[in-house]
């Protein structure tokens, strides 16, 4: 039957192709990250440690506050620094402003024009002003709570570490306490159009990682959960590896060979029995079971984490509040230069690793949760391709599909994409 | 207490008539609301706010005995753009008239030579026009303007009447097909005319280059240092002293200029280049 | 010694008498904000700093001259432009500025003396007008204080209401104006008769200030301004040009530094805008620009020279007076520590 | 009126621009009120037809991006350079970047620019102005002012005088010194300020005994190396 080339998927995150090629029985999708080169494992070379987090917070900007937190923990392992709990929780705190800011983009400005059948977000202007602003005030919500945790919304200015220890003024922790309790109606409303809606069900995922949590969904530490068990991140990375595919600018992971999912939907499907508060009886609510196998029930999962988070985040301040004074000494031992740290972005699992020399980066390896997805991104969409085939679905609406399903993953290029097509770097760093 | 008036407060006044002068010129004739006069010297120029985009100074075009004040102004930039966009009818604000203008009391009976360039035309229109309705207090009185362009030339359609009255030069950088009279900067135009430079007070207005010329030439030509007389352009704010803006040797521009006296401008100890004074 | 009247004050009423006075003024003091001491409104006379050894970032002008101010708001309806005047605002708010130091108070009469001329600036003038100052006397010095050779401190000639010196466990209070005898006689519980050694106590502790101050040597002022004059044009000045680093923040920070810019604010609809005024900074290239592109203050050592000749020369042409008041934070801020006392002794010095 | 269309592209970048623009919430729908946004791909929008405005993002990594941005420039009548990225390539956030085998050109390096939105991200305030400008048809000025002056307005204690890196002296401001004001020396990710002095900056750092960069070195290299771009 041909190519279908999806030229700059658009309402993702980054420059993405999407290639289905159907040769009779031989059903291929390839995912071609376009996005150009910013080989950030390279230019941190040479770099002092310091500058780090200013430069990795640039691989993204939806995602930037994960990126800063997850360097800064990386280096401050290699430096055998122990971060305080009051600090681990400040930074959790700034990571859950940013995974919410993420999945409101994502479910609504991106997902939700499929699920209506319209092209934009910005058509519910006229149509549903009402929609548009409640979901503005949750994400202006979000935003304040970066902003008051480090600075800025959008490349965050810092991460509370024992070298710059600051603090949110408590005007402003009261003013996010008193938002978080007025919206709470409002959050829930709008989770619940997701959580009602009808997605497709093709029950293909098999793979999920995501950090394995003990009393909270974790998001900064702990080990790593796969299908074939929990393990210590160092082990996991023993067992994925990077394949460079000549039409991507992003490399491609696999785990033991096989394809994987990391994103919201494996952190339920992996921790569900921790998932708590409004956000359980939601799931209650509207007969939602995990693990599920279908992708387009991380849409599902990502409503269910903004009422959860906002929760949590509700919860942890609280908890801060009640102390007289927050303990920002971390504990430093002697480190062995060489620093990781695994955490969970708003699409999954990130993790960041650096070997320093005289407090210099002379190597760095940055695995982004996107990057992990490409390869199951593509085996999921071209079963996907074929059920729809089977169901006698044309090429049009073959497409539309897939650019849905390929959104539900919700991909970031601009964090995954690393090198150009035409030279050997992809393959020099990923040997 | 604080005085009753807010001198940072325009007065709302109203476009009565706009004409074309060049390309990016125009006049606008401007009707101040709720006064029946407006009393100036030639020489001098207000603050013209057009509500929205902000406020710039400009030199009073018009004549004395009106009612009504004019300005005319180039395209350049944020202001002068609104209030090309503006039509008849159209409010705007003033505030002045601000500044010290030509010296009117030392030109009486002497010979006056005037040199303009450009734009600088505008403020020495308004002397021009008051030397014509006065024109038996003056002596000789010659005019030598310059322009780029014939197409550049302000106020065209005077220039008949003008002759009548005084001995008006006109050059251009370049000319055109139809251009007939002097081509060249109007330093060439002092060539043209014989002054008594004991007994003739030299005003110009023009862009600083020109300024700069036209001094170092008055000079050689003999002039004395009191009778010469210039308009410095600075950027100002507030009109009245207070913004800092327009200091020349900590001497206000707004308030103590525009026009000053060569010889003053010569005991300043910042540079004035466009008055061809470089110190050090 | 001193001539005015004096009175005591103990410490331990000072906080009744600001208690007191806050019922009718709105109480301006230096307040500790995040780990720095601003001039700021305080709402409570808790706030008011019992620490003297450190002054406000921000010279006490930002209460007068603040940093950005709407100068008038106005409306565009059909063809016609609605004007609200904000100075109704200034005119009627009573202000109590405590804690002003020596330098600070001279830098508010210079001000006062430049917002005077022509029309006048009816904000500048308005708050100086409706606002009370309590001055206190400096404790120490900072290494960067000179106010000695400008003859503005460390006690304050005029331009204050009360005055305070801190002896011991009380303050010797120093009348300075009609409102300031009037608030004594008023609170005459607080305001005790002083005793006869007082004046010499202030003549002995100014003394002392003076002694720790590193100032160059006092010349007459017209001296100063000669000297200045005969220096425009030597070449120490690129010197210390090539150490600027262009920045504005001796600008910014100085008491008496006043320039603006002004500029209209309007929303999306072109209908509500303000104009608006903002300090600015002779330091910047954007100062001189005018309309053509020429920028008449290129060479960074005129932008120099122009803030300092406008405190030595130019403001003694203008208001008769020279307008640095010696409190050295232009150079306490200066990123390349450009010393205006060197500068002065190199002028001096030839 | 006759409503603005705009456009909004990006190039290699993070996209954190646009974040950023989103950012603006309810004031962004205020903006939406008073011009058409006819062309974001990151919000589902497809114009392919001449703009008024195009706003770009991110550098140009290739020779496709580089027929791209020729290819907005063509259709559209007023293009601004949106952040650190499409301004400099990038290099005053990662100094070093493009220098070396990296290709990150700024976009004018391909086409003409009308405007320069500076930072990385930009400055969602500049941002309006910016737009509240062209909307009424005025010149957009960038701020004269360094972030050093704009943070003692702000009445910062100076992180220099502690003894840490910041390079507010030499950097234009804008961005109303938001990195200091959180207790972190400023990168300079707005480029240089008029007429900055960088030796006399190196100077000054060496007297308070602050390690110097090499890439500070590197600054004082090249002319065109950031000077102001709108003028
Ligand atoms: C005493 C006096 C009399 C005058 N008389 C007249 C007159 O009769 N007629 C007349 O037309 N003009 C006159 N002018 C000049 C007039 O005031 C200016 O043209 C006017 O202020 C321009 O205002 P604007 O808002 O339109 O331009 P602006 O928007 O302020 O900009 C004008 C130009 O300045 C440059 N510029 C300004 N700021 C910057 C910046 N930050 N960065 C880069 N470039 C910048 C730009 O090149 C811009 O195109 C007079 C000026 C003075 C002082
Ligand atoms: S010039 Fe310097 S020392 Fe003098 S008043 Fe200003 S800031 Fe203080
Ligand atoms: S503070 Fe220092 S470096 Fe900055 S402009 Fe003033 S003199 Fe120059
Ligand atoms: S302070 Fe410096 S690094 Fe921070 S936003 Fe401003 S220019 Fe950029």
């Amino acid at each position: 039957m041909g190519v279908v080339r999806i030229v700059e998927l658009p309402r993702i995150e980054g420059h993405l192709d999407v290639e289905i090629e159907i040769l009779g029985e031989d059903i291929r999708v390839r995912a071609m990250a376009r996005e150009g080169i910013r080989i950030y494992d390279m230019i941190l070379r040479g770099r002092e440690y310091s500058e780090v987090p200013d430069i990795v917070s640039r691989m993204c900007g939806v995602c930037s506050v994960i990126h800063r937190v997850t360097s800064v923990m990386a280096i401050e392992s290699a430096l055998g620094i122990t971060p305080s709990d009051d600090i681990l929780a400040l930074r959790e705190l700034a990571t859950i402003g940013g995974h919410v800011q993420s999945h409101l983009i994502h479910l609504f400005y991106f997902i939700l024009p499929d699920v209506l059948g319209i092209d934009s977000f910005i058509r519910l202007i006229d149509k549903n002003p009402g929609l548009i602003k409640k979901v503005m005030r949750i994400k202006g919500l979000a935003n304040s709570i970066i902003e008051a945790l480090s600075g800025r919304a959008v490349h965050p200015i810092t991460t509370v570490n024992a070298e710059t220890s600051f603090l949110p003024s408590r005007d402003k922790v009261y003013r996010i306490l008193d938002e978080l309790k007025a919206t709470k109606n409002i959050t829930l409303d709008i989770s619940k159009i997701f959580l009602e809606a009808e997605f497709p069900d093709i029950p293909k995922e098999e793979n999920f990682v995501s950090l394995a949590s003990r009393d909270s969904i974790n998001l900064l530490t702990g080990k790593i959960s796969t299908t074939s068990g929990v393990m210590e991140p160092q082990a996991f990375l023993e067992r994925i590896n990077a394949i460079v595919e000549e039409y991507s600018t992003a490399p491609h992971f696999l785990f033991d060979g096989k394809a994987y999912m990391v994103g919201s939907l494996s952190r339920l499907n992996n921790n569900y029995p921790l998932l708590n508060g409004s956000a359980r009886d939601l799931a209650k609510e509207f007969n939602l079971t995990f693990p599920s196998n279908s992708i387009f029930m991380n849409n599902k999962a990502q409503a269910l984490e903004i009422v959860y988070f906002l929760e949590r985040a509700e919860e942890i301040l609280g908890r801060l509040l009640e102390k007289d004074e927050l303990k920002l000494q971390s504990e430093k031992k002697h480190g062995n230069n060489f620093g990781l740290a695994a955490t969970e972005a708003p699409r999954g699992l990130l993790i960041h690793t650096y070997q320093l020399e005289n407090g210099k980066i002379i190597s760095a390896n940055i695995i982004t949760p996107t990057a992990q997805n490409l390869k199951n991104i593509e085996k999921n969409a071209s079963e996907y391709v074929r059920a729809l085939l089977n169901n006698n679905f044309d090429l049009g609406e073959i497409r539309k599909q897939i650019e849905f399903l390929v959104r539900s993953y919700d991909p970031c290029i601009s964090c995954a994409a690393r090198f150009r097509k035409s030279n050997n770097l992809g393959k020099k760093l990923y040997k | 207490m604080v005085s009753m008036k807010n001198p940072y407060i325009p007065t709302k006044a109203i476009i009565t008539h706009i004409r074309n002068e060049t390309p990016d010129t125009k006049t606008f004739r401007i009707r101040i609301l709720d006064q029946n006069e407006f009393s100036f010297t030639p020489g001098q120029f207000i603050q013209l706010s057009v509500f929205g985009f902000g406020e710039a100074p400009f030199s009073i075009a018009g004549s004395t005995n009106e009612k009504e004040l004019e300005i005319t102004v180039r395209r350049i930039g944020t202001v002068t753009g609104a209030l090309f966009r503006k039509n008849v009818g159209d409010i705007v604000g003033v505030r002045g008239p601000f500044g010290k203008g030509w010296p009117i009391g030392l030109m009486l009976r002497r010979n006056i030579l005037i040199i303009a360039g450009g734009l600088g035309l505008a403020p020495l229109r308004s002397l021009v026009h008051y030397i014509i309705l006065n024109r038996e207090e003056f002596g000789k009185v010659y005019l030598l303007y310059g322009a780029r362009t014939p197409a550049d030339l302000l106020y065209k359609d005077e220039f008949n009447t003008w002759s009548r009255y005084i001995d008006l030069h006109l050059t251009v950088d370049k000319g055109d097909n139809y251009w007939k009279g002097r081509v060249g900067l109007v330093t060439i135009l002092l060539d043209d005319v014989s002054v008594d430079t004991e007994d003739t007070i030299a005003l110009q207005c023009g862009p600083p280059i020109m300024m700069h010329f036209v001094s170092k030439k008055l000079k050689s030509l003999g002039f004395p240092d009191e009778n010469i007389y210039l308009s410095l352009e600075r950027l100002m704010k507030c009109g009245m002293g207070f913004c800092g803006r327009c200091t020349v040797s900590g001497r206000y521009v707004c308030i103590e200029g525009p026009v000053f006296c060569y010889a003053d401008i010569k005991s300043f100890i910042e540079a004035i280049p466009e008055a061809g004074v470089e110190h050090a | 010694m001193i001539k005015k009247a004096l009175r005591r004050i103990y410490k331990d009423k000072l906080r009744l008498l600001m208690g007191r006075l806050s019922e009718e003024y709105n109480i301006f003091s230096p307040k500790l904000v995040e780990g720095r001491i601003i001039f700021d409104r305080i709402d409570d006379v808790s706030e008011i700093i019992n620490e003297y050894h450190t002054r406000p970032v921000l010279p006490v002008k930002k209460l007068f001259l603040p940093q950005r101010e709407t100068l008038f708001e106005y409306e565009i309806v059909d063809n016609d432009v609605i004007i609200s005047d904000k100075l109704d605002l200034v005119a009627r708010e009573k202000r109590c500025i405590f804690g002003v130091r020596a330098c600070d108070i001279a830098s508010l009469q210079i001000l006062r003396r430049f917002f005077s001329r022509g029309p006048g600036d009816p904000y500048v003038i308005g708050r100086l007008s409706n606002s009370m100052i309590i001055g206190i006397m400096c404790n120490s010095v900072f290494p960067s204080c000179f106010c000695h050779f400008t003859d503005s401190g460390p006690l304050p000639k005029d331009g204050f209401d009360l005055f305070l010196v801190d002896v011991d466990d009380y303050f010797i209070a120093i009348i300075g104006s009609e409102r300031g005898n009037q608030i004594a006689s008023k609170n005459e519980d607080i305001f005790l008769d002083a005793n006869k050694d007082d004046a010499l106590a202030i003549d002995n502790k100014v003394k002392e200030i003076v002694s720790l101050m590193k100032s160059p040597p006092v010349v007459d002022q017209m001296v100063l301004y000669d000297a200045f004059v005969r220096s425009f044009n030597l070449d120490f000045w690129e010197d210390y040009a090539k150490k600027c680093l262009s920045c504005g923040k001796c600008n910014f920070n100085c008491p008496t530094c006043y320039c603006f810019d002004i500029f209209d604010e309007v929303d999306l609809d072109l209908r509500k805008g303000r104009r608006v005024r903002v300090w600015d900074s002779c330091h910047f290239l954007s100062f001189t620009r005018v309309a053509s592109g020429e920028i008449f203050r290129r060479n960074r050592s005129s932008r120099l020279k122009q803030r300092v000749y406008h405190k030595f020369v130019y403001s003694v042409n203008d208001i008769g007076l020279i307008s640095c008041v010696g409190c050295g934070r232009c150079f306490e801020v200066c990123p390349a520590s450009i010393d205006l006392r060197d500068i002065i002794t190199k002028v001096l010095c030839g | 009126m006759h409503k603005l269309k705009v456009g909004i592209y990006s190039l290699s970048s993070c996209e954190g621009c646009i974040v950023q623009i989103l950012n603006l919430e309810e004031r962004l729908l205020e903006v939406l009120n008073h011009v058409d946004l006819v062309e974001c791909r990151v919000l589902g929008l497809k114009h392919d037809d001449e703009v008024d405005v195009a706003f770009v993002e991110g550098f140009v990594s290739s020779d496709e991006e580089a027929t791209k941005i020729k290819e907005i420039r063509g259709r559209s009548r007023i293009l601004i350079a949106l952040g650190d990225c499409a301004y400099s390539g990038m290099r005053f956030v990662a100094k070093d970047f493009g220098t070396s085998t990296i290709r990150a050109d700024p976009i004018n390096m391909y086409v003409n620019v009308d405007y320069h939105l500076r930072g990385c991200p930009i400055d969602s305030e500049e941002f309006l102005s910016l737009i509240s400008d062209l909307i009424h048809g005025k010149k957009f000025k960038e701020s004269s002012k360094t972030v050093c002056s704009e943070c003692i307005l702000l009445e910062n204690k100076c992180l220099l005088d502690k003894g840490f890196l910041c390079l507010g002296p030499i950097t234009r401001g804008g961005c109303n010194a938001i990195c200091i004001a959180n207790n972190k020396g400023c990168f300079g990710c707005r480029g240089l300020g008029d007429d900055v002095n960088i030796s006399a900056f190196i100077e000054s750092l060496k007297s308070k005994g602050i390690s110097i960069p090499s890439y500070l070195l590197g600054l004082l290299k090249g002319p065109g190396y950031g000077s102001s771009q709108n003028s």
